[in-house]
């Protein structure tokens, strides 16, 4: 049996995802600038799919939507073009602790460039704390960016609070949020959360790779990241990935029906596995929140005494694929960031796993996990020199 | 993209009142080579009313499809009531009209009005 | 009949292309950097795919190629991150009349920051002026970014003779080249350019959209446009595309496979073309070079006493569809730029029809475009005041 559970990292593309992308590649290939009749329909496909998109997140006008090549890049035209565009204004940007790498990267970037970056910490559940969030408001502040869902330890963040709080100051802060693990896999709206930017990644949903966008809120100062021609909309040069927007869009169309029913039964599965996991498993912690403030899509445990990439390891010997925020498994061999940030140790890190689930993700694949889960860690338990479990 | 109603795609390909009109009471040219919008208009006019009017253009889709439309409107108008023709009825009749195309149709308006003013101005030397 | 001649914008992807997006879109969905069975796999498809690249451009290590979401992209990275990682050694940037409208606009984004940029001008039939290129340098020159294949005109550069103009300096100047109209549709050889610099962009070649690669030499010191984590590179973050990597690999393996032979057959055809286009319509003007030194693919002819816009949305309505350099086509109501560069005037400008092939171009297919282009021009000729032409 095989059990991706990695779909925080990247999701399969579905078979109807992939006929549309298909069919964009081979028959609906014009660019939609051409003088000829099979552009003119394209760009009408474009056009709707702007509008769809904004829609869909409750944004005012499709011209607030812009296509971009990712997650990563929407975060880097969020930060970096506002940041250098508003400027005059202040130099003085938040972000939260527990950001995707991408937004830490950026704010390091921005750092060189003359702009103090204030990290809000996390409580031991994985959310902002406001009261810090509230003090690290300068005059000098021009943006706070908080990631929509942990995407460690599944804590939903308090968006609606942050928003009001940026709002509520006397001059104008621009409110980021990353929401590659929350559009599309929960409900999302601009307008209540009162956010004027939100970065949209395709491939989180089923949606094909190397395609996202980012929601601009009209008046926004932005600079471009890149420059160029042929394109829509001048904050985001180069012909539009036509194929790539046509599936996202089918992506967030399927996800979007019957999202209700899909997010009961998800939640179903999530406790029934919590459950599973601690019941039959000793000496584990769950890390992040439990019930509705996490995000049904994410179980993180930490299994004490033992590493995580051994336990990775042997999962995916037995087909059960999964992640790690052990340092060993770390490119530079760093405790995951998320699990100090919740107050974990090293130790906490070292043994964590996280397990990320997708809308299709059945019971039979759970009690398979559930299964090898336990024949894994009691076996490196087994060589584990800590004796302390025993 | 530029994006054309039924209406203008079918005066472009069949555009009424095409040509020339050998002993015209009038001839204009508005535009230029150079600029690359240009257009003539030929007017036939009896007791101050256009009774025939044709025209040649050196231009885009628009520029012929609002030439041709404008030829229809005034057709059998008086000259008082063709000079109040205005760019955006003819916009308007055509189911309308890409934005950046709009002086297209003010160029076909501008050249019936030099044909008009042409014709009144050899009235005068007569 | 249905004629597809505006290859230079965009191309068709293959089924065979096709089938293998779909396939890492479905199947091999994983991201390389998962620590499991199928992400492994995938990390070695990436590998293999960035050793394919390397050497179909003669590159010495697959770590001199960085992909990117496109050649706009990648000229992004190339002129933003050259000149800001050098500009302690100087501030003047060089490049030709010819380049894409994405250099253009980097070029001037960049005086924006403070770096002055030479245009060099190109002779009649589109080729840079080598006497100018070399006048132009200065102590303060970091770099000259000339296009391999001026897209309009179809000129191939002298790109090995710029190579050595720039090497032959007493200082470091980097040189680019945008090769989007030229990699995988002629021979490519960096070592024999000498180039520093390479953009592709993968659509240009029945690839993929959203996809390409710059090629930067060992030891270039370059800056990042943007900045994230998971990735194989740092000089580009983000999630790669790999379904649109492997398609693309998929594409320019099929274009080297027999290209020689395609390419003499293409010679052939767009001779045919010409001729016959010179023979039956009168008043007719070719813009570009003749012979050995035009791309094979391009065919660009003015009309006189007529306008573009028109000939092609006449030619459209028959199923012919090509681009044109006519103010009337164009966002800003502006003549083509190479049509003004290689010396014509707005008129030439104002009728040039560009036909861009691709390799599965018919000789049936220019038959049908020769007869329906016939009919047009002498159809809009009949109508245009301009009286020359009776
Ligand atoms: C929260 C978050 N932001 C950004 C990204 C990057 O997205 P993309 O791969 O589209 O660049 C990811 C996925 O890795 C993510 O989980
Ligand atoms: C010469 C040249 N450079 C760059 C580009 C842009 O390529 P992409 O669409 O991959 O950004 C094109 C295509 O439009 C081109 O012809
Ligand atoms: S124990 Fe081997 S890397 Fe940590
Ligand atoms: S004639 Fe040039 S835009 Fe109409």
């Amino acid at each position: 049996m095989k059990v991706f559970l990695d779909n925080c990292r990247t999701t399969r593309v579905l078979p109807e995802v992939a006929a549309v992308v298909q069919q964009y590649m081979v028959d609906k290939f014009a660019r939609p600038d051409g003088l000829y009749e099979s552009a003119e329909e394209i760009y009408d496909d474009l056009v709707s799919a702007r509008e769809f998109f904004a829609k869909s997140i409750n944004a005012d006008s499709p011209e607030e939507i812009v296509f971009t090549s990712g997650a990563t890049e929407a975060n880097n035209l969020s930060l970096l073009g506002i940041a250098r565009a508003n400027k005059k204004n202040g130099n003085h940007i938040v972000i939260s602790a527990l950001e995707h790498g991408s937004i830490m990267s950026i704010a390091d970037a921005l750092k060189k460039e003359g702009f103090e970056v204030t990290v809000i910490p996390v409580d031991k559940e994985g959310f902002v704390k406001l009261d810090e969030l509230k003090k690290s408001i300068r005059p000098s502040t021009i943006m706070i960016s908080v990631i929509s869902v942990g995407h460690f330890v599944g804590s939903i963040m308090p968006l609606e609070e942050i928003g009001k709080i940026v709002k509520s100051q006397d001059h104008k802060i621009y409110f980021h949020t990353d929401a590659a693990e929350m559009y599309a896999k929960l409900p999302v709206d601009v307008k209540k959360i009162n956010c004027d930017l939100m970065s949209v990644s395709g491939h989180k949903f089923h949606g094909p790779k190397g395609v996202g966008f980012l929601y601009i809120k009209k008046g926004t100062k932005i600079q471009p990241v890149m420059y160029g021609a042929e394109s829509f909309d001048k904050r985001r040069p180069g012909g539009e990935n036509i194929p790539a927007i046509m599936g996202m869009k089918k992506a967030a169309e399927l996800s979007f029906l019957n999202m209700e029913k899909a997010l009961k039964e998800l939640r179903r599965l999530q406790e029934y596995f919590i459950n599973r996991v601690e019941r039959e498993i000793d000496h584990v912690i769950l890390n992040g929140p439990r019930g509705e403030t996490r995000t049904p899509y994410n179980v993180n445990f930490s299994f004490s005494f033992i590493e995580g990439e051994a336990i990775s390891l042997g999962l995916s010997m037995e087909g059960v694929e999964v992640a790690t925020g052990s340092a060993c498994a770390s490119e530079k061999l760093e405790p995951n960031y998320a699990i100090l940030a919740i107050g974990g140790d090293h130790e906490r890190a070292h043994g964590s796993i996280r397990f990320t689930f997708d809308r299709f993700t059945t019971q039979e694949q759970i009690d398979y996990t559930v299964e090898k889960l336990k024949s894994v860690v009691s076996w490196l338990r087994k060589i584990s020199p800590i004796k302390s479990h025993t | 993209m530029l994006k054309y109603t039924e209406l203008v795609l079918d005066h472009f390909k069949n555009p009424r009142n095409l040509g020339k009109i050998e002993n015209a009471d009038a001839e204009a040219t508005e535009g230029s080579i150079a600029c690359g919008d240009m257009m003539t208009v030929y007017l036939k006019v009896e007791d101050d009313r256009i009774t025939d009017i044709k025209f040649e253009s050196y231009g885009c889709a628009a520029n012929i499809a609002t030439a041709s439309m404008m030829t229809e409107v005034v057709k059998g108008l008086t000259l008082e009531e063709a000079k109040k023709l205005n760019w955006k009825e003819i916009v308007e009749r055509l189911g309308g009209l890409p934005q950046v195309k709009y002086h297209c149709s003010n160029l076909a308006v501008d050249t019936l009005r030099k044909a008009i003013k042409e014709y009144e101005e050899s009235l005068a030397r007569k």
